[in-house]
């Protein structure tokens, strides 16, 4: 109950992985030692059974290795020179993916609520307009890569500023 | 110069990477994918729409009035559709 | 691939308890066997060190046993009224936490990546304002009873309809 | 009727529970708590100011006009602080 705060340093994790990812334990690893953080909005992507008017049976996912750890690298900082955060995690999977399956995880932890929500949103929707992946989706009607969403360019444009503008 | 290609714009061209010799009058982004259409009729499938592609000169999202140099790796591919 | 969704109903999970929680536990039985689910928005609140200017040792939560699941079930009621999600989820602790352990979290599932993240925000803004929970911080000076804060009814104004006003 | 407080409502009456008889002229909750703040120095510290009185009647939020009758579970509260 006395000395100072240890400042542990902001912290910025990104990870592109074939294997799973445990989001209880990615988050604690993303508080541990960092008393100042209040609260962590995390968002969890999963592979949905239905897209459009198709039953997906399973998908692969495909990126550009090292662009993809840069984009998504800037867009942790981005949000990092934005909102007070104290940490932000990126966990993205690559391969053949089934529905049910995670596929992403976003994470902002600040000492203030509203902050990690927002730095949270900009994170996904950032990721989903910039990040180099590509998904490939094994239907009914043969495979098919699916197309990118105006809902989604819309999302990004919430966020967008001179700096962020490519 | 080396070009790689992603998603469906490989499937497209054939080919996840090529090795070319850049033209000398080809300066920007813009004469390149000009050029690489007329390489094959699946290039030309590939780079059919402006508007759906995406361009990343040395791992960097760069616009077509960038410039380009023979020494550049350039990757060209449609809207990203991760997440 | 083929046959229908099989839908499992909306889930609604609402726990008061003094044990800790598994995040990750948490959020996969929120979306195991709902293959409709895109995205999972969750918030972890984490009891600080420091509260405005003093430091804090422990805490300990007080609750009204009985009227705060109702609140919170009613919070969530009104959750899955106003947006299409699959599940919500809110395990809050009561009794005594220091400083890093785990308070609550709040969870909404939806397919829609937006609906997850507003349902979310609501979640906790309302639980804020409306739940029957009390925190009793010991710190340096002594113990006091934290006062509620005008941020937290701006945020929860943010959503206010008449069926939502008391 | 049966009277509950909560955090610091509870350290000031001194009791978390009481059971009371509720005078016939008392028909809602402005009567209630109006009438509560003569019971002692601590009920009326704990009640000093409306702003700051949250009451539920049978674990529902309710506001100064509902009406009270003896059969009544009422609690009685600070703003809430949760979360």
């Amino acid at each position: 109950m006395s000395g100072p705060s240890v400042d542990a340093g902001k912290l910025v994790v990104v990870r592109v992985q074939h294997e799973d990812f445990d989001v209880g334990a990615e988050i604690a690893a993303l508080t541990q030692g960092r008393p100042a953080i209040g609260g962590v909005t995390s968002f969890l992507g999963l592979v949905r059974d239905i897209h459009g008017d198709a039953r997906v049976g399973a998908m692969t996912l495909e990126h550009f290795p090292g662009m993809t750890e840069r984009e998504l690298a800037r867009i942790s900082d981005e949000a990092h020179a934005r909102w007070p955060l104290e940490a932000t995690l990126i966990v993205h999977r690559v391969g053949r993916l089934e529905p049910g399956d995670r596929i992403v995880l976003c994470a902002a932890a600040s000492a203030h609520r509203q902050a990690a929500f927002d730095a949270c949103a900009f994170l996904i929707d950032f990721l989903k307009t910039r990040a180099p992946f590509w998904k490939l989706e094994a239907t009914d009607g043969g495979e098919r890569w699916v197309e990118a969403r105006a809902s989604d360019d819309a999302a990004a444009a919430r966020w967008q500023g001179p700096e962020t503008r490519s | 110069m080396r070009i790689l290609w992603f998603a469906w714009f490989r499937t497209r061209v054939g080919a996840a990477e090529e090795a070319v010799t850049l033209p000398a009058e080809i300066r920007d982004v813009r004469g390149l994918v000009d050029w690489l259409r007329t390489r094959s009729p699946g290039h030309a499938a590939a780079l059919a729409d402006d508007a759906a592609i995406r361009v990343a000169v040395n791992q960097t999202y760069v616009k077509f009035d960038h410039p380009v140099t023979d020494g550049d790796e350039v990757a060209l591919f449609p809207p990203v559709t991760g997440g």
